[in-house]
C-alpha cells in the first residue's frame, strides 16, 4: 500500500456534503470510473466480453444502467463510461482491460471528475436554473452530457425527479459546487 | 394627502395601504395598483418629460407599450432608469423619479427645446453643426450628448443577482387574456405539457378591465376561476410576471421572469429576475392588441391618454383621470369607455366621434363627424378644441380625453424570424403574415379576432389544432356567452392641421417630421424611421409606427401596405443586461479550474495568475522578497543549480489507442511518429492543414497500441476536437480512440541537476530511472511511493535534467508534499508559470507567444521537421511560395549589447542605421525575460532571414514607450545549446 | 442645396418648405461606363469617389432594396486604425484620414466623434501583442497609446477592478478612434454622389451578369438589361450568393452578426472600450444608447438574425467588464450578414473574368474601412491599378500563401 | 437552435462547436500532381449558397460526434443530420 493521501476533488480529506433547503448536494469519491472503446471490426469479440464482464449487454445511447457492482454509461458511439466502487476497482482500468482485451481500449477515468450528487424533491427546480437537459422528463437511467454555467457536463438521473448525478471535469469542482449551492439558494 | 381621483372598484386591495414616493413627495396606494394607476389616483398625471422637446407628459397607456410615463424607480445601486410606470408594481416604500429634465419636472428648463422647435425638425443635426471642423467634437457633441438619453445609471454595480433557467413543453402560450386562458384551459385538460405566460402580475389580460360578463361572471372572476383550475394541472406551469421576450430559431424562446420586482428587495440568495430559455414543440400567440392613438395638434398632453387605458384604470385600479372626460373615437370602442366611465360616476363632457354615423345615446353628448383640433393645458389637459363637421370649433373643458384610433393586433414576436405582417384591411390593421416563426400559431386579438367570444373560440380551437400536430387529442372546452360586437371603424391616423401633432411621443417625431422626411427622399420606412427617430424609442413604437405609416402613406399616394410594414426586433420590451448574464458576472464570469496543487501552493502564499480557465501558481514569494523579480530568479537558480518542481497538470493530455494509433499520429504531426519505438518519447509539431503551425507537444509511446499525448494548455480544447475531426471525417476507416486524460493525473516537472536523485527517493525500487536505463526522451509506468502507478516521463521544458511524472490526481497533493520534504535535503524549489517562462526562454522553446497562428515550422526554425514522404495534415500547403520566401521570419535569440540594458516583448526590430518606420520593420521580439543565469535581459523574436544574420547589431524599438535598445542577433538557445545537462 | 447652419435657420422661418430630396430617384439608363452594384456605403462610398476624384465616367449604383439597408445600417459604428500588420494597417490608417475630413468633404454631418478606442489585456502575453501592434501604429505613423492597469482606471473608472475573473492589466488606446452615425454614411456618400451626377437605382436587383468570352458586359437586372463598360460587386454579406451568379467560388463565408443597442441613458461611457478576457465591445451614441456587440453566432447565415446564446455571452461580457450597466435595459437586438473570409482581411480585386471587379470579405470591420474602401475601389475600377494603401488584398493571396490574418485563426472564418 | 442529433434526438445547438461546409470531409489526395491547387481550393473556397447549406458541427459538449448538418441559410430551418463518420464512409473515405 502506498503512502501518499488522496485529497477529494473540493479539496479535502473527505468528502463534503450540503444540505441547502430539502436539496442534498453530496461530494462521490468512492466511485472508480474508466472509459471503454469498442476498436475497429472487434464488435462481435467485444459484446461477448462484455457480456461476460457486466452480464448484460452495454446501454443504448443516452442511457445509464447498473449492472451489478458495475455502472454503464453511454458516451458517445462505441464508447461507455463504466463505473465501480473505488475500494474495490481502484485499478478499474486493468480490471477492465483484462476482460475486454484487444476488443476496446480502455483508459482510466477516475480522477479526471469530480461528482455531485443531489437529491430531494426539488431536485429538477434546481437543474431546470442550471442546465438545458430536460431533467423534468428524465427517468431513472436517462444520462446525458451538456452544458452547466459553461461546464461541460454528464447528467445521470438515479431516481426520477429525486436524485441525479452530476459529472464535470476535476479541475471544476469549486465552480461546479458554487453553482449547485448557489442554485439551490436560489430556489429558495 | 388624499387620493382624490381614487374612485370605486377594481382589483386593489383596500384593506392594505402603501407608501410611496415619486420625486421626493409621498402618496399612497394600494396593492395591485401600478406606479401610474397611483399616481393617477393621487390626482398625478405629469410623470415625465420628452426624449426632444422635453415637452410635459403622462401616461398615454396602461400597459408595456407606454412612451411617456418613463421614470427612475429605487435609488442607489439598485437605481433603474427608464421603467415603465405603467407596469411597475407598488410595494411599500417604493421611490421613483421623474427623469430628462433639469430643475424641476414642472419646470424644466430644457423646454427651452419646445420653443426652437422650428430649428430642431427631422435630421436637422445631418445638415449642421460641421463648421468649424474642431467644433462638433468640443462644442456642439457634448451638448447634445448631455441633453441627449434618458434615466440615469447610478454607475454603481447591480447588487442583485439573476438566474437564467431552461424550460420544456408541448405548448407555450403567450399571454393570458381571453384567447390564452381558453388556449390553456383546452390544452392544460388534454394533459400536454403547457406554460402560460404573461407580463402581467394579473392573469387574465383585458378581462381584468372590461366591465362585460362572460355568462354570470365578471371578467376578472371567469379569469381567477380559469387561472385556479390551470394552477391545479400538474402539466400546466402558470407564469405570472413573465414576458417573453423573443421567439428564436426552432421553437426556443426567451422569457423574462421578474421575480422579485414588485418587492423593496429580493430575498438573500434569489434573483431578482429569471432569463427562461423555453424549448417549446408548439407556440401559441396569444399576445392581443394594443390601441392605437389618433395624432392631433398637442395631443401629447398629460391627461390625454388611450381609450383602454381609461377604462383600464377606472375598472382595474379604480383610478380616474380626471372628473370631466371627453371621448375622441373614431370607432365604437371610444362609446364603451364613456358608458364605463359614467357607470364610475364620472362625467362625460362629449364624445368625439369623428364619424358622421355615430352611434346617438341618451346618456352623454355625441359630436358625431366632428375631430379634435387642438387642445390646452401645458403640465395637464384643461381643455379640447374640437372641429365640428359645419365647420366651426368648439372648447370642451376636461381633464382627461380617451383616443381610440382603432387596435392593431401585437405582432411582435411573430415577425422576430423576419416574417412580415400582412395588412387586414377591415381592422384598418397588419395582422400576423405567413411567415411565421417554426410552431408558432396565433389566436385570438392577435390574429385580428377582435371580440372576446371570438378571441376564446379561437384560443381553444389553436391550442386543439397545435395538439393535434402533436399527436395529442384535445377537445374544445364549453365556452362562456360574452360581448361579441363587431368592431366597427372608419380608419383615422391624424387629424390635418398646422401645428404639431405627434406621431411618437417619446421621441417628439410629429406628422410635420414624417412628411419632411417625403419630402427629401427618405420614404421607405428603413429610411423614416432613421431619418426621423420614429419608433426608435423605448417603447420602439407600439403605439406609432403605424401612424407614421399612415402619414407616409397618405405623402406618397400609396396604401399603407404598398408603402411599408411594421417589422419588431427582440426583446418585445426592454430586458436589464444583467438579466441576460445571469450568474456568470463578475468573479463567476467563467469557471475557474484549479490544479492538483492548488490548495499547497495557496498555503505557500503562492501569486495565481489566470491562464484559460485554470488558476496556476505564478510564483512563490518568500519572506524577504520584495519584488516578483526576487522570487523568480530564486526560483529559477534553484532550479538550475539543483532541483525544481512545477506543475504541469494544465497541459492536455490525450489517451491515443489503436491499431492504428501510430499511423494516426503520422498523420497529425509534420514529423513521422511511425517508428517511435515503445517506451520512448517524440516532440511533435502539429499544423493546421494551411500549414501554419497549431500546436506542439510531446507524445509517449505506452505500448504498440497506445500513446499519450501531450498538448499546450491553451489550445488542448482545440487539439481534441481537431484529432475527433480528423478521426471522424477524415479517416473513418482508421482504428484509433481517443480521450481527454489532462484531469485524471496530476502531473509534475522534476528538474535539474538534482532531479533525478530526488526522484529516485519518490520511484520505488523496482524501478531504475538510471541514465542508461531511463534516458532521455524516455517513458514509462511505473509505481511511487510504495506501490501507487504512476507515469514518468523523459522530458524537458527547461533544459535541465529533467523528468514530468505523473499520478492518480487525488494523490498530486500529496505527491508535492511528499517531493518538497524529500527534496529538502536538495533546496528543492518549487516554480510557477513566470519561471517556466523565463527557464524555457532561455533554453529558447517556442511557446504561446511564438506559436501565434501565422507561425510556420519554417518560421519557428523547425521547416526540416516536416517530413515530405508522408501525407500529414498542412504539409502540402506549408510548399507554398508565400512561406517559403527568402527573406522569411526566423525565431532567434537577442541580447542587449549593454547588458545594462533592457527591452520588451512586442519591440519592433529595424537595421541599426535605419529609419524607424514601417518600410524598415525587420520583424519583433516575441519573448523577453531577465535571464538570472545569465545576468542580462534576452529574447526571442522574429526576424527576417534570421537564421543568417547571427552577430548583426539591431535596434529594438519601442516608439509606444519611447524605448530603444541595440540588440545582437544571436542563437535562441542561450542555455546549453548542445544539451549536454538533458541528457546527463 | 448646400446644408449649412444657416440653411437650417432660413428653413426653420419658412416652415421646411426648401428642403429638396436628398437624393434623386432616377430610372435606369441602358448602359453606363461603370455600375456598382450594391448601394451600402462601400458601393455609395466607390460612386461618389469615381464621380469626385476619377473619371467624367457616367456611373451608377444599383441597389436590390433601399441604399443604406444593409451592414452601414447595422453596425455597430466604431471607426479605428489599430490594426497589427502591414497588408491592413496603412488602409485603415488612410480611411481614418478620410473619415476625418469626411463631412466637409460631402456636405452631410455625419457625427464624426473622435472620442478614443480601448483595448483592453488581461494577460502578459495579450500585453505583449498590444505593444508589438501599438509598436506597429506608431512606426505607420499612427497614433497608439499604451495604458497600464492605473491608466485604465483613469480613463474608465467603473471598469470592473475589484472582483474581476480576468483582471485588466492594461490597455491599447486608440485616441483618434471613435464613432460615426452610420445612417448618415450612406445618406452622405449618396447625397453626394447625387449631386455629382451618379445614378443611384433603387429597387433593382442584379440577377445576373450578361458574360460573352470571359468578358462582363452588364448586369441583369429585375429592371432589365443594363450595359457597363466596368461593373463593381460591392455587396458584402452577400458576396457569396451574387458572385455566385457569375460563377464564382470565394473565400469567403456569410455569417451574422447581432448588435445591441441599450435604452437612452445620460452620458456614462466615454469612448469605445473593448473587453479583452471576453465578447464584448461598447460605446454610447448621441442619444445615449448603449451600442455594443461581441462575437459572431459562428455558422453559415443569411438571416440577419441571431440567437440567444451569443446574446447572452455579449451580455455576460459586458457584465463582468462593468457591472454597473446591469440595470441598463437592452431595448433592440439585430443582425447583420458578414463576409467573413478566410484570413480575417478584405479583397478588393479584379476577378478573372474581364471588365468585372470585386470588394468583399469585410468581415465585421467594414463600416470604419468605408471612405477607403471605396476609394480604393474607385482607383482600381478607374486606372485599373490597386490604390497603394490596398495592394495585398488580393484573390490570390490565398494561393501564393500571402495571407494576412490579423488573429492568427487560420481558414476558419468564423474564428476571425 | 436545436439539433437533431441522430443518437440523442433534439439538442440546443450551444452544445456544438461550427467548423464549417461539410466538403471539408473531402480532403484532397496529397500526391495528387496538382495537390497544391486541389488543396487551396478544398481549403479556402467555398460555395457560400443562400439556402441549403451541408455544414459540419461537433457535439463538443455531448458525445464528441461530428455531424453533418443540412440547414437553410435564410431560414435557418434543419432538414436533415447524419454523422459524419457515416457520410465520410459513403464517400468512400477511407484508410
Amino acid at each position: 500500500m502506498h503512502s501518499l493521501a488522496a485529497l477529494t476533488p473540493l479539496g479535502g480529506p473527505l468528502p463534503k456534503t450540503e444540505k441547502i433547503g430539502t436539496l442534498t448536494i453530496s461530494e462521490i469519491t468512492n466511485c472508480a470510473l474508466a472509459s471503454v472503446t469498442l476498436r475497429r471490426g472487434k464488435d462481435q469479440a467485444f459484446a461477448v466480453a462484455a457480456e461476460t464482464l457486466f452480464a448484460t449487454a452495454l446501454p443504448a445511447p443516452g442511457v445509464w444502467q447498473q449492472a451489478g457492482v458495475y455502472g454503464l454509461i453511454w458516451m458517445g458511439p462505441d464508447q461507455w463510461f463504466i463505473e465501480a466502487p473505488f475500494a474495490s476497482h481502484e485499478d478499474i482500468a486493468q480490471i477492465l482491460k483484462a476482460g475486454l482485451g484487444d476488443s476496446a481500449s480502455v483508459t482510466e477515468q477516475t480522477d479526471g471528475w469530480v461528482r455531485f450528487d443531489v437529491q430531494g424533491a426539488r431536485v429538477v427546480d434546481l437543474l431546470e436554473r442550471l442546465c438545458p437537459a430536460p431533467s423534468r422528463r428524465m427517468q431513472t437511467g436517462a444520462a446525458t452530457r451538456t452544458l452547466l454555467e459553461h461546464m461541460g457536463c454528464l447528467v445521470i438521473c438515479r431516481e426520477t425527479a429525486q436524485h441525479f448525478s452530476l459529472l464535470a471535469p476535476r479541475s471544476y469542482a469549486k465552480s461546479l459546487a458554487h453553482a449547485l449551492t448557489a442554485a439551490a439558494r436560489s430556489i429558495g | 394627502m388624499s387620493q382624490i381621483n381614487r374612485i370605486a372598484g377594481g382589483l386593489i386591495d383596500r384593506q392594505k395601504t402603501l407608501e410611496f414616493q415619486f420625486d421626493g413627495k409621498t402618496y399612497q396606494g394600494h396593492p395591485g395598483d401600478t406606479l401610474a394607476s397611483a399616481l393617477l389616483a393621487n390626482g398625478v398625471r405629469l410623470m415625465g418629460r420628452s426624449f426632444k422637446y422635453h415637452r410635459p407628459r403622462g401616461p398615454l397607456t396602461a400597459g408595456s407599450e407606454e412612451p411617456n410615463a418613463i421614470v427612475a424607480l429605487r435609488a442607489g445601486a439598485r437605481q433603474e432608469p427608464n421603467a415603465r410606470a405603467t407596469v411597475a408594481e407598488l410595494y411599500d416604500g417604493l421611490t421613483a423619479r421623474s427623469q430628462n429634465h433639469i430643475g424641476r419636472l414642472s419646470f424644466d428648463l430644457l423646454a427651452v427645446n419646445d420653443l426652437l422647435s422650428p430649428f430642431f425638425a427631422a435630421g436637422f443635426y445631418y445638415k449642421t453643426f460641421m463648421w468649424p471642423k474642431a467644433f462638433w467634437e468640443k462644442l456642439y457633441e457634448p451638448i447634445i450628448r448631455r441633453a441627449a438619453g434618458l434615466g440615469s445609471l447610478s454607475g454603481q454595480p447591480d447588487p442583485d443577482l439573476y438566474d437564467k433557467g431552461f424550460l420544456h413543453c408541448d405548448l407555450l402560450i403567450i399571454g393570458a387574456g381571453p384567447a390564452g386562458l381558453a388556449a390553456a384551459l383546452t390544452a392544460g385538460r388534454s394533459g400536454a405539457d403547457v406554460i402560460l405566460a404573461d407580463e402581467d402580475f394579473v392573469l387574465g389580460g383585458r378581462l381584468n378591465s372590461e366591465t362585460y360578463r362572460l355568462d354570470e361572471a365578471t371578467g376578472a372572476d371567469w379569469a381567477r376561476a380559469a387561472v385556479a383550475e390551470l394552477a391545479s394541472l400538474p402539466n400546466v406551469r402558470l407564469m405570472a410576471r413573465t414576458t417573453v421576450l423573443g421567439a428564436f430559431d426552432h421553437g426556443i424562446y426567451g422569457a423574462l421572469e421578474r421575480v422579485a420586482d414588485h418587492l423593496p428587495s429580493p430575498a438573500a440568495g434569489t434573483p431578482r429576475q429569471i432569463l427562461w430559455r423555453i424549448y417549446t414543440k408548439r407556440s401559441l400567440l396569444c399576445a392581443g392588441a394594443i390601441e392605437r392613438p389618433i395624432a392631433f395638434e398637442n395631443n401629447d398632453r398629460p391627461g390625454i391618454m388611450l381609450g383602454s387605458a381609461l377604462r383600464s384604470y377606472a375598472n382595474r385600479w379604480g383610478a380616474a383621470v380626471g372628473q370631466e372626460v371627453a371621448i375622441f373615437t373614431n370607432n365604437d370602442e371610444g362609446h364603451s369607455t364613456a358608458r364605463d366611465l359614467l357607470a364610475k360616476g364620472l362625467r362625460i363632457a362629449a364624445v368625439i366621434d369623428s364619424r358622421a354615423d355615430a352611434p346617438k345615446s341618451t346618456a352623454y353628448e355625441v359630436l358625431a363627424g366632428a375631430v379634435v383640433t387642438n387642445t390646452a393645458g401645458r403640465l395637464g389637459l384643461r381643455s379640447v378644441t374640437v372641429g365640428l363637421p359645419n365647420g366651426q370649433s368648439r372648447r370642451i373643458d376636461c381633464q382627461a380625453l380617451g383616443v381610440s384610433g382603432g387596435w392593431n393586433p401585437n405582432v411582435h414576436l411573430t415577425c422576430h424570424q423576419r416574417g412580415r405582417p400582412s395588412w387586414d384591411a377591415g381592422l384598418a390593421a397588419f395582422v400576423p403574415g405567413a411567415n411565421l416563426p417554426m410552431g408558432m400559431s396565433v389566436a385570438g386579438a392577435a390574429m385580428g379576432q377582435m371580440s372576446t367570444t371570438a378571441a376564446l373560440a379561437s384560443g381553444a380551437a389553436a391550442a386543439v389544432a397545435c395538439l393535434a400536430d402533436l399527436g395529442v387529442s384535445a377537445s374544445l372546452p364549453k365556452l362562456p356567452a360574452t360581448e361579441d360586437s363587431p368592431l366597427r371603424l372608419t380608419p383615422l391616423f391624424h387629424v390635418p392641421g398646422k401645428g404639431r401633432a405627434w406621431l411618437d411621443q417619446q421621441n417628439d417625431v410629429t406628422v410635420k417630421d414624417v412628411k419632411l422626411a417625403h419630402q427629401e427622399g427618405y420614404i421607405s420606412v428603413e429610411h423614416l424611421k432613421r431619418y426621423t427617430t420614429l419608433g426608435m424609442a423605448t417603447d420602439q413604437g407600439k403605439t406609432s409606427n403605424i401612424g407614421g405609416l399612415a402619414v407616409m402613406a397618405e405623402m406618397t399616394g400609396k396604401s399603407i401596405p404598398e408603402t411599408g410594414t411594421t417589422m419588431f426586433r427582440p426583446p418585445y420590451t426592454p430586458v436589464s443586461i444583467a438579466a441576460f448574464a445571469g450568474r456568470a458576472s463578475g468573479v463567476d464570469f467563467r469557471p475557474t479550474r484549479l490544479t492538483p496543487s492548488h490548495h499547497w501552493a495557496a498555503e505557500q502564499g503562492a501569486v495565481f495568475v489566470e491562464v484559460g480557465m485554470w488558476l496556476r501558481a505564478q510564483w512563490f514569494p518568500r519572506a524577504g522578497e520584495t519584488t516578483w523579480r526576487q522570487s523568480v530568479d530564486r526560483e529559477v537558480l534553484a532550479t538550475r543549480k539543483s532541483v525544481g518542481i512545477c506543475d504541469v497538470t494544465t497541459l492536455g493530455k490525450i489517451d491515443v489507442q489503436g491499431t492504428d494509433a501510430a499511423e494516426f499520429l503520422n498523420r497529425i504531426y509534420a514529423n513521422a511518429f511511425g517508428k517511435l519505438g515503445v517506451g520512448k518519447v517524440r516532440y511533435g509539431l502539429m499544423l493546421r492543414e494551411d500549414g501554419i503551425a497549431m500546436d506542439d507537444g510531446t507524445t509517449a509511446r505506452l505500448a504498440e497500441d497506445h500513446f499519450v499525448t501531450t498538448t499546450t494548455t491553451a489550445n488542448a480544447v482545440g487539439v481534441y476536437r481537431h484529432l475527433e475531426f480528423c478521426r471522424q471525417c477524415l479517416w473513418p476507416d482508421l482504428d484509433v480512440q481517443i480521450i481527454s486524460t489532462t484531469e485524471a493525473w496530476a502531473q509534475y516537472s522534476i528538474a535539474g541537476p538534482n532531479a533525478r536523485k530526488l526522484l529516485e527517493k519518490i520511484v520505488d525500487p523496482a524501478f531504475d530511472i538510471s541514465n542508461a536505463a531511463f534516458p532521455y526522451m524516455g517513458c514509462g509506468e511505473i509505481t511511487v511511493c510504495g506501490g501507487l502507478r504512476a507515469r514518468l516521463f523523459r522530458i524537458s521544458f527547461s533544459g535541465e535534467l529533467a523528468f514530468e511524472l505523473a499520478v492518480p490526481t487525488r494523490y498530486g497533493d500529496a505527491l508535492m508534499r511528499r517531493l518538497v520534504e524529500d527534496g529538502r535535503e536538495y533546496d528543492a524549489t518549487v516554480y510557477g508559470t513566470e519561471a517556466l517562462g523565463v527557464m524555457r526562454i532561455e533554453k529558447g522553446h517556442a511557446a504561446g507567444n511564438e506559436l501565434n497562428g501565422t507561425s510556420t515550422a519554417l518560421n519557428l526554425g523547425m521547416g526540416g521537421m516536416v517530413s515530405k514522404k508522408k501525407d500529414a495534415i498542412g504539409s502540402t500547403l506549408s510548399e507554398r511560395e508565400g512561406l517559403n520566401q527568402p527573406d522569411a521570419l526566423r525565431l532567434v535569440g537577442f541580447r542587449p549589447v549593454d547588458p545594462q540594458h533592457n527591452f520588451a516583448a512586442g519591440s519592433h526590430l529595424i537595421g541599426k542605421d535605419a529609419e524607424a518606420n514601417a518600410a524598415n520593420d525587420q520583424g519583433y521580439l516575441t519573448s523577453v525575460a531577465f535571464s538570472p543565469s545569465l545576468g542580462h535581459s534576452i529574447g526571442l523574436g522574429y526576424l527576417k532571414n534570421g537564421a543568417a544574420r547571427t552577430g548583426e547589431i539591431l535596434r529594438a524599438v519601442n516608439p509606444v514607450q519611447n524605448a530603444e535598445t541595440l540588440v545582437e542577433v544571436v542563437s535562441a538557445h542561450f542555455i546549453d545549446p548542445e544539451g549536454e545537462r538533458l541528457r546527463a | 442645396m448646400r446644408y449649412s447652419g444657416f440653411q437650417v435657420l432660413k428653413q426653420a422661418l419658412s416652415g421646411h418648405k426648401g428642403w429638396g430630396r436628398a437624393w434623386r430617384d432616377p430610372e435606369p439608363q441602358s448602359q453606363y461606363d461603370i455600375v456598382i452594384v450594391g448601394g451600402g456605403g462601400h458601393g455609395l462610398a466607390t460612386a461618389y469617389y469615381l464621380a469626385r476624384s476619377f473619371a467624367k465616367a457616367r456611373v451608377a449604383v444599383i441597389e436590390k432594396g433601399w441604399i443604406g439597408g444593409g451592414n452601414v445600417g447595422r453596425n455597430t459604428t466604431i471607426i479605428r486604425s489599430n490594426y497589427l500588420l502591414d497588408g491592413n494597417e496603412p488602409f485603415y490608417e488612410y480611411s481614418m484620414k478620410l473619415w476625418e475630413g469626411l463631412e466637409q468633404d460631402f456636405n452631410f454631418n455625419a457625427m464624426v466623434s473622435q472620442r478614443g478606442v480601448l483595448n483592453l489585456c488581461h494577460t502578459d502575453a495579450q500585453r505583449d501583442a498590444f505593444r508589438r501592434r501599438a509598436n506597429g501604429m506608431r512606426l505607420n505613423g499612427v497614433d497608439a497609446e499604451l495604458l497600464d492597469a492605473e491608466g485604465v482606471r483613469k480613463m474608465a473608472p467603473f471598469l470592473n477592478f475589484d472582483s474581476a475573473r480576468f483582471p485588466i492589466k492594461g490597455g491599447l488606446l486608440q485616441p483618434r478612434g471613435g464613432t460615426v452615425r452610420h445612417d448618415a454614411v450612406a445618406w452622405g456618400y449618396a447625397r453626394g454622389a447625387d449631386s455629382r451626377g451618379v445614378d443611384i437605382i433603387q429597387n433593382c436587383e442584379v440577377v445576373g451578369f450578361r458574360i460573352e468570352n470571359g468578358i462582363c458586359l452588364g448586369v441583369e437586372t429585375t429592371r432589365g438589361y443594363i450595359a457597363a463598360a466596368k461593373v463593381g460587386v460591392a455587396v458584402a454579406g452577400s458576396s457569396g450568393a451574387v458572385m455566385a451568379k457569375a460563377g464564382m467560388r470565394l473565400p469567403i463565408e456569410s455569417h451574422v452578426l447581432q448588435a445591441f443597442v441599450s435604452e437612452g441613458l445620460k452620458p456614462i461611457i466615454p469612448g469605445v472600450i473593448t473587453y479583452g478576457a471576453g465578447h464584448f465591445y461598447v460605446s454610447q451614441s448621441d442619444k445615449g444608447g448603449l451600442v455594443f456587440g461581441g462575437d459572431i453566432d459562428g455558422y453559415n447565415s443569411y438571416a440577419q438574425r441571431g440567437n440567444l446564446p451569443v446574446v447572452e455571452d455579449v451580455c455576460e461580457g459586458g457584465m463582468s467588464l462593468m457591472p454597473m450597466i446591469g440595470r441598463a435595459k437592452l431595448l433592440r437586438m439585430w443582425g447583420g450578414i458578414m463576409d467573413m473570409s478566410m484570413d480575417g482581411s478584405p479583397i478588393i480585386d479584379k476577378t478573372d473574368i474581364g471588365g468585372l471587379y470585386f470588394n468583399g470579405g469585410w468581415c465585421y470591420g467594414g463600416f470604419k474601412a468605408t471612405p477607403a474602401s471605396g476609394m480604393c475601389f474607385a482607383h482600381l475600377l478607374a486606372t485599373d491599378t490597386p490604390h497603394p494603401t490596398a495592394t495585398a488584398y488580393r484573390f490570390d493571396r490565398f494561393r501564393k500563401g500571402l495571407m494576412i490574418d490579423e488573429k492568427g485563426m487560420g481558414a476558419q472564418p468564423n474564428l476571425h | 437552435m436545436i439539433i437533431n442529433h441522430p443518437l440523442l434526438g433534439p439538442r440546443d445547438s450551444q452544445e456544438f462547436t461550427y467548423l464549417g461546409d461539410a466538403s471539408l470531409i473531402e480532403r484532397p489526395d496529397w500526391q495528387a500532381a496538382d495537390a497544391v491547387d486541389q488543396f487551396y481550393d478544398y481549403l479556402y473556397l467555398r460555395d457560400n449558397p443562400a439556402g441549403l447549406h451541408r455544414e459540419l458541427w461537433y457535439h463538443e459538449q455531448g458525445d464528441r460526434s461530428w455531424l453533418v448538418v443540412t440547414r437553410n441559410t435564410l431560414t435557418h430551418d434543419i432538414t436533415s443530420v447524419e454523422l459524419a463518420r457515416d457520410v465520410a464512409k459513403a464517400k468512400g473515405r477511407s484508410t
